[in-house]
């Protein structure tokens, strides 16, 4: 328990780089998910060309993909492929995890709690430095003979076993983003049950920190699975077992020498026993942070905040029990798609209750239309559209036509575009003069907002009808060729310039980040007048966030409290009298 | 947890029974195992033995017997989720709408 | 509804039960959607913080929200007991007799589909990795097994006749396939290393499926949904569904067409 | 800077300090990381034609001493810790040896039942079964020695800690002790599956 050391000057690189202090490793965490994201939308936009325009050159950029991915900037099919699995993988595991949970949960979450840390600062360094390095391994990819994986964010064996080397990155990069969420949600779950300080009982906590405590809870007990998938495809593809590999596979007409005796499906059953617990990971911090938004410009408390908790850490619960409905149609029986469509319809009612609670929480606000809040009111419709579709695709029979379609493209982006990413504007406007003491500009916000709420619905509505159509997805020529897509497919043109108009309307929001550096202080350490923790400390915390640790009085969300002048009451601020 | 020193000493001579009927159990098991009783009782039986040796380590060794209630909690519900995994996975085998094995 | 999900044409006797269940799922979204829409939108404007300088502590006190969310819960209880678990039983399990049926197998491959009919006895010949060729012998048949003598091999090309069950054992050569017919209302992956079988009934022919489209040229598609690789694009399979005797005739044009073939094999 | 609270002591309402809890979780995600493991080697056994029997291929009487072997380190591992609680340093230092020495001799032991294997050509690619055999066996075998670099630590350098803070050090291999006891767990669970069974 030694102090020395702590008041000396710490150099450059401990203080910024390997540091252990909490609020530097979620900047760190927001700051890398950005650019991945970034990156994941740079992809999303060159797809969207080819399948706006199949066959023909990209514009201005075409001729940087590189002779083997696109010749004369034409993207050649197994570009397409590695664009989209990369895509789905950088976007969910290093753009919007990293963001949701490292960047927000880490600067949060113990702010929230009043705690001077994480519980564990050197572990939370270390789950940087492995979601950066699986960062790094999973761009490089694309640099490797063949170029990065090319079989679907889902990488379903055999032919991701078959796949070229890129393959082999996208598993080694995995396992470091696995063990990065790993040591961080050991970290979350142990920061929020032990930190928690003076006053703050289970049902005082901000419904942010339910979320992210559930949220560790899936991270903590799903991914593993993956992991050992993970570590089984690589004895396939390395040490030439067959885990995934039936006997009398015949690849390009030659028999491949393998002992045979695995099943694809052994593949599909543990991915997913991760990959739908991890959809959860994508929406409940969202949640959260819509709920802090929510709360505090609507000037009240939630409405149902004990619903919403329980609801959560029921879906939690329910969330792994629920895997096999993304694989009605790998042959399987009427009892366990019985069970699997019953348990998805139960898992809707939690989400169906959230939603209830955070649009009833409106009513009888004073409700304030700042930037955060535009973003979070967005959320809830978009949220609802991706939610309701979840419906159809959930019954195994109406799954039937819209299994890989264009619907269930539709169903997720909903959710995790203007849904989820949303919520994480939302989290960006509301704590940027906490995180950084300064201000964003609100007009600008506004601009932001406006623009990417008709273009994300200009994307992605049309997929619902190109899904109810029948059109595939992951198709290089976005269906060209057949007949029953013939009539859908004008839409994509007008789906791809909305995603470049995205694009444009994301330049307001990068400009109003970089002009903030050099623009004034907040004048307050409060400025939304808010009332959890976070707030009770100076703009940006100091190190150790509190100068003496806060006390709790009473719940998150005590706004327009009957007969107090002001209309919040911060839950560190005594009873008087 | 406290312990002083007299429980410690206490807790040694505990240690080294477990010790003895991890040991016996073992050669149990593989005695069993020349039996070549038939698979399924096999099963049963050498799991049995497993989940008792299993939980001699996990109780005594790991101090299970006077854990805290968040650790419990924690077990069971991972024991939940570890037993849904495996159930239906079991179950998907059976109910599979089709003939697997054809080459 | 169904009309105005801008579905496919239907072509199967399933399918319109699909078609239904998809109409009420939609009923649901839609009602629930607009529902909450037009309430979201109305309490947006009224407590603006303009018209409404001090927010209500309480806030909502009656209880409909929860009636809405158990009404939810029921209506999803009675789609998935009334309509999904039905269909899904149907189209498991109540597999018509293959002597009744039109029964063949198909095998996925890399980036084609192989059609295998059994011929007139019925029965489907041997198969064999070893006689496995890429180019004259996809499906490895062996054509020294007396059952495989008259049986028909196409690629790409799926006839079956009207109103009669058809018995598909689906299996892929190489990778996951899926056989999707959006119009039939079917899609089953194909999985190497097992049969997978799917049945339906086609109720609509292509002539038919022509005069609808007012397109002469449009015909049913197989068209893969899973993703098997950088040619999954162009993986497509035409389905031809016609009359009993037009398909009894094509079958016998076939059979000829591959007799003639072997016999030139036979004399070279 | 403010220390982080209940790195030592205990928190009141949970009863635990912090990095009691933290290996718990870790534990707990091992379980299902073990569990996946484990349902593949189900999966693939249920649905497999035919699977040979594994004292037909293995060698048992190895793994039964192996296994001893691995209980034995079980023993003298909580018996260092309690040596720690007595105050008694030095046989800490000697329970946490023969620790060491026991896991080696687990690992060489391994080491030569897997040479055997090879020199027999027979490989993970040779068969389902050994493919599942020497995945989860490896595995276990990495976390070997993960436990064993640990507590290689805490014999040698990690040590010092006991002069400057004796409570923390205690916590310490209590911490290591349980997660060496769950890699004893999960051998006692590999035994009979591929050896027995
Ligand atoms: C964050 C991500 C997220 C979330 C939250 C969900 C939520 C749900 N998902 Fe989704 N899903 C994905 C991400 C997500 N999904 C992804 C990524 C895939 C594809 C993976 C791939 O194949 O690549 C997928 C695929 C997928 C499938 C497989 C489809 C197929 O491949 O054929 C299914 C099937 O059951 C499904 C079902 C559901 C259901 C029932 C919910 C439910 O939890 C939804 C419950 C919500 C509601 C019911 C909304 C409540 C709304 C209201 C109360 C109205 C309020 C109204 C207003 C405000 C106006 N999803
Ligand atoms: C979290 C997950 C996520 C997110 C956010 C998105 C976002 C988007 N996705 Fe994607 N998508 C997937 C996950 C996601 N996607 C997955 C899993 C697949 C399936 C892959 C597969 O088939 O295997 C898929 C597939 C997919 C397809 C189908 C491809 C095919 O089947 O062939 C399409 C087609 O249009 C598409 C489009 C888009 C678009 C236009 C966006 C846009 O909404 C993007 C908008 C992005 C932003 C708004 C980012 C804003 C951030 C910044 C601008 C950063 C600023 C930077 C700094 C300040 C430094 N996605
Ligand atoms: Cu075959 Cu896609
Ligand atoms: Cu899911």
């Amino acid at each position: 328990m030694s102090t020395h050391g702590d008041h000396q000057e710490m150099s450059f690189w401990r203080k910024y780089i390997f540091s252990q202090d909490h609020k530097i490793i979620g900047l760190q965490y927001g700051i890398t998910a950005l650019f991945f994201l970034l990156a994941g939308f740079t992809m999303m936009m060159m797809m969207r060309w080819q399948l706006a325009y199949p066959g023909q050159p990209v514009p201005f950029i075409g001729g940087l993909l590189g002779e083997d991915n696109a010749p004369g900037g034409i993207i050649l099919p197994e570009f397409y492929n590695q664009l989209g699995a990369m895509h789905g993988t950088i976007m969910i595991f290093l753009g919007v995890v990293p963001l949701a949970v490292g960047a927000f949960g880490n600067y949060i979450v113990p702010l929230q709690i009043g705690a001077p840390d994480m519980a564990f600062p050197k572990i939370n360094m270390t789950s940087y430095w492995a979601y950066f390095l699986g960062g790094v391994i999973m761009m490089v990819s694309f640099f490797v003979p063949g170029g990065a994986a090319n079989s679907g964010w889902t990488s379903y064996p055999p032919l991701a076993d078959i796949a070229t080397m890129g393959q082999t990155f996208w598993l080694f990069g995995m396992i470091f983003l696995i063990t990065s969420s790993l040591l961080g949600s050991i970290n979350f779950i142990t920061t929020i049950i032990q930190l928690r300080v003076k006053g703050l009982t289970w049902m005082r906590l901000p419904f942010f920190v339910w979320a992210q405590l559930v949220t560790a809870f899936l991270l903590l007990l799903a991914f593993p699975s993956l992991e050992a998938a993970g570590v089984l495809q690589l004895m396939d593809r390395l040490l030439g077992t067959s885990f995934f590999l039936p006997s009398g596979l015949v690849v390009s007409g030659q028999i491949l020498e393998v002992s045979g005796g695995g099943s694809p499906l052994l593949w599909q059953h543990l991915f997913w026993f991760l990959a739908h617990p991890e959809v959860y990971v994508l929406i409940l911090p969202a949640m959260g942070i819509v709920a802090e938004v929510i709360a505090t410009n609507t000037r009240k408390p939630l409405w149902g905040y004990k619903s919403m908790v329980y609801s959560t850490i029921f879906l939690g619960f329910m969330s792994f029990v629920v895997w096999a409905h993304h694989m009605y149609l790998t042959g399987m029986g009427t009892a366990i798609s019985a069970f699997f469509q019953t348990t998805t319809m139960i898992i809707s009612i939690p989400s169906v209750v959230i939603l209830t609670a955070l649009l009833l929480s409106l009513w009888g606000g004073s409700i304030r239309f700042t930037t955060p809040m535009l973003f979070a009111l967005g959320f809830l419709p978009m949220f609802a559209i991706g939610g309701l579709t979840g419906l159809p695709l959930g019954l195994a029979a109406a799954d039937i036509p819209l299994h890989d379609t264009y619907y269930v493209i539709g169903h997720f982006h909903y959710i995790v575009a203007p849904g989820t990413i949303f919520a994480l504007f939302a989290g960006i406007y509301h704590w940027y003069p906490k995180i950084t003491g300064r201000q964003l500009s609100e007009t600008l916000g506004k601009v932001h907002f406006w623009g990417s709420m008709v273009f994300m619905n200009g994307i992605f509505m049309p997929m619902f009808v190109q899904g109810l159509a029948g059109v595939s997805r992951r198709l290089w020529d976005a269906g060209e060729q057949y007949a029953h897509a013939s009539g859908v497919l004008w839409t994509n043109e007008w789906m791809s310039i909305s995603a470049w108009l995205l694009f444009v309307f994301q330049l307001p929001f990068i400009y109003n980040i970089l002009r903030s550096l050099r623009g004034p202080k907040v004048e307050s350490d409060n400025p939304w007048q808010a009332t959890t923790l976070e707030w009770a400390t100076t703009s940006p915390p100091g190190h150790g966030n509190f100068a003496t640790p806060p006390v709790v009085y009473r719940g998150a969300y005590e706004y327009s409290v009957p007969g107090h002048e002001a209309d919040f009451l911060p839950q560190n601020q005594p009873e008087k009298g | 947890m406290n312990h002083t020193a007299h429980d410690v000493g206490q807790h040694t001579k505990t240690y080294l029974y477990i010790f003895g009927a991890l040991a016996v159990l073992t050669v149990v098991t593989v005695a069993i195992g020349y039996l070549s009783l038939p698979i399924g009782t096999a099963v049963v039986v050498a799991l049995l033995i497993a989940s008792v040796k299993g939980s001699l380590v996990a109780s005594v060794f790991m101090h299970l017997r006077s854990e805290k209630k968040i650790i419990y909690w924690l077990l069971l519900m991972t024991f939940f989720f570890l037993l849904a995994l495996f159930i239906l996975i079991i179950a998907s085998i059976y109910d599979f709408g089709g003939t697997p094995n054809v080459a | 509804m169904e009309n105005m999900l801008g579905l496919p044409p239907l072509a199967s006797v399933h399918g319109a039960g699909i078609d239904r269940l998809l109409g009420w799922v939609h009923w649901l979204m839609a009602v629930l959607f607009v529902g909450w829409g037009i309430y979201f939108i109305y309490t947006v404007i009224r407590f603006r913080s303009a018209r409404q300088p001090k927010a209500d502590y309480v806030g909502v006190t009656s209880h409909y929200s929860s009636y809405i969310e158990g009404g939810v819960a029921l209506f999803e209880a009675i789609l998935l007991i009334g309509l999904a678990l039905p269909i899904w039983a149907t189209v498991k399990n109540d597999f018509p007799e293959e002597s009744q049926a039109t029964v063949v197998r198909v095998v996925s491959e890399q980036f084609a589909w192989n059609i295998h009919y059994p011929g007139a006895d019925g029965i489907f010949g041997k198969t064999s990795l070893d006689l496995l060729d890429a180019e004259t012998n996809p499906l490895g048949l062996d054509r020294s097994d007396p059952y495989a003598q008259d049986d028909i091999t196409t690629i790409n090309q799926l006839h079956l006749p009207v109103n009669k069950p058809v018995i598909i054992h689906l299996t892929s050569k190489d990778v996951i396939h899926s056989f999707g017919l959006p119009e039939m209302r079917v899609k089953q992956d194909a999985i190497p290393g097992m049969s997978i079988p799917v049945w339906f009934i086609p109720t609509l022919t292509t002539a038919e499926l022509r005069e609808i489209k007012e397109d002469p040229n449009v015909t049913f598609e197989i068209a893969c949904a899973q993703l098997c690789g950088l040619g999954h694009y162009r993986m497509r399979g035409f389905l031809t569904v016609e009359t009993q005797e037009e398909f009894d005739a094509w079958l016998a044009e076939e059979a000829a067409a591959q007799q003639e073939e072997a016999g030139d094999d036979d004399w070279w | 800077m403010e220390m982080i609270p209940y790195t030592v002591e205990i928190r009141e309402d949970t009863g635990l300090n912090n990095a009691k809890l933290g290996i718990w979780l870790f534990l707990a995600s091992e379980v299902m990381l073990f569990g996946g493991l484990f349902s593949a080697y189900i999966f693939l056994r249920i649905g497999a034609v035919d699977w040979p029997e594994g004292s037909s291929i293995l060698s048992v009487p190895i793994a039964t001493f192996n296994t001893l072997v691995l209980i034995s380190s079980s023993v003298t591992m909580v018996m260092s810790w309690a040596s720690l609680k007595t105050q008694n340093f030095d046989r800490y230092r000697l329970y946490m040896g023969a620790t060491i020495i026991l896991a080696l001799v687990f690992l060489v032991a391994k080491g030569f039942e897997y040479s055997e294997k090879f020199s027999h050509h027979l490989y993970p690619s040779s068969s389902t079964f050994l493919a599942i055999y020497f995945t989860i066996t490896g595995l276990h075998g990495l976390h070997i020695i993960g436990g064993l670099i640990v507590n290689g630590y805490f014999l040698g350098a990690g040590s010092k800690m006991w002069a400057t803070d004796p409570e923390r050090f205690t916590n310490r291999i209590e911490i290591a002790g349980l997660y060496w006891h769950f890699v004893d767990l999960v051998w006692i669970f590999l035994f009979p599956i591929f050896y027995l069974l």
